[in-house]
């Protein structure tokens, strides 16, 4: 059960062989990659900038991971998140889990990501043609984070 | 005294990172923090009226309203966060 | 939108990378991988083969995938399915997601494993060291297909 | 003719993977062709007489037991499937 932020790019396949292959109990793995997409509200996005909160960002990412195991039977985990400059079509987040079966692995990954975007302390601002802008916290995300709390 | 941080928007609309301040008599929570912030002026006030979302953080852990400030913490202001 | 079933192994990592870099509008990209265990309803496992109807499995897979594609919006998915003789930790199934936003890549992943489990013609045979048993199907699957609808 | 198919167990059962029959007079639904199927001894009967869940696909579709079977079809039987 792992946490990292770094500047650096990742890769999904070494990341993914690694874990799926360190344990005879895992049947099922769940990745979720986010990456920049070059348009956010209707406008184009040439680059971004990822600020964090360096002292809490990783403190925040493992107590995520630590109510995910708490609530899902789950044999590995790993959350990696960029920080920094970042263009269209990089990667920003890799969520990985592994499970015996598959509904634990689905459940946990998408929990983890609902909470990452609403608590962890990351802040986008895009580069767009008119300018550059921070980006707005989405209604939807909280009301995402809060099916899990019925 | 305690360390005060802040995060994207209001790093850049305040252009102030980091402080230490000493903790006035009668300020014991984050709600009574961000008034007397609020009262640095226009910047300040626009933050930290209540009108704008504005989220805190007390030694790295996400805190609400009524969370009390002590001395010796380490406390964070910042937007709603957008990472992932 | 595309189906295959093969004896050989897959590249999720080079999959995945095909996949979300042909976009500019992705943003999310949802993986599942489903793997042999070593143990099996409380026996261990030390092979299995898996039968398929192969004139009818990938009309199967295809159909599922454009259920998928009906409900959510998709920019891209994959389904990769092995037949043939497998051993523990060896990979048996990928499905793969990209979306503009998670929430669509999450849902339409979990459907897809959900209705393939429970509808396309694979037939597990495990061997076990008190011989050969074909897997019975679970309920659970049935209820996990059922939850999509309601 | 149809021509009809056994898969997984139902194949190792019946030592039996494919066939081509003629559908009698009175065989329109596979219902009514697993009946028929029973009727053929006992590991026929064991699979067909209704008591084990058996699935069936016509022309690589899966299909209930009131789907009406007809000449040229291919027909397959099979346990409920356990792939991924």
């Amino acid at each position: 059960m792992t946490v990292r932020v770094q500047i650096d790019d990742f890769d999904v396949g070494a990341e993914l062989n690694a874990m799926r292959l360190s344990n005879l109990n895992i049947g099922a793995v769940v990745s979720f990659i986010g990456q920049v997409r070059d348009l956010n509200d209707g406008e184009n996005v040439t680059a971004m900038n990822l600020e964090h909160y360096p002292s809490m960002t990783e403190k925040s990412l493992e107590g995520i991971l630590a109510q995910a195991k708490k609530r899902w039977a789950i044999e590995d985990a790993l959350i990696v998140h960029r920080v920094g400059e970042l263009k269209p079509l990089d990667q920003i987040v890799l969520v990985l889990v592994a499970s015996a079966h598959r509904k634990d692995a689905f459940a946990a990954c998408e929990f983890m990501m609902d909470f990452l975007k609403t608590e962890a302390p990351f802040w986008k601002k895009e580069q767009t043609p008119s300018g550059e802008r921070w980006v707005e916290a989405k209604d939807s995300d909280d009301q995402a984070k809060s099916r899990w709390q019925q | 005294m305690i360390t005060v941080l802040y995060f994207a928007r209001l790093k850049e609309s305040l252009n102030y990172s980091t402080e230490e301040m000493e903790l006035p008599e009668g300020i014991n929570t984050i709600a009574q923090l961000k008034v007397l912030l609020a009262k640095r002026g226009e910047a300040w006030a626009n933050l930290f009226n209540g009108k704008q979302t504005i989220r805190a953080a007390i030694n790295h852990t996400l805190v609400n309203n009524e969370t009390p400030v002590k001395n010796g913490d380490e406390v964070a202001f910042f937007p709603p966060v957008t990472g992932g």
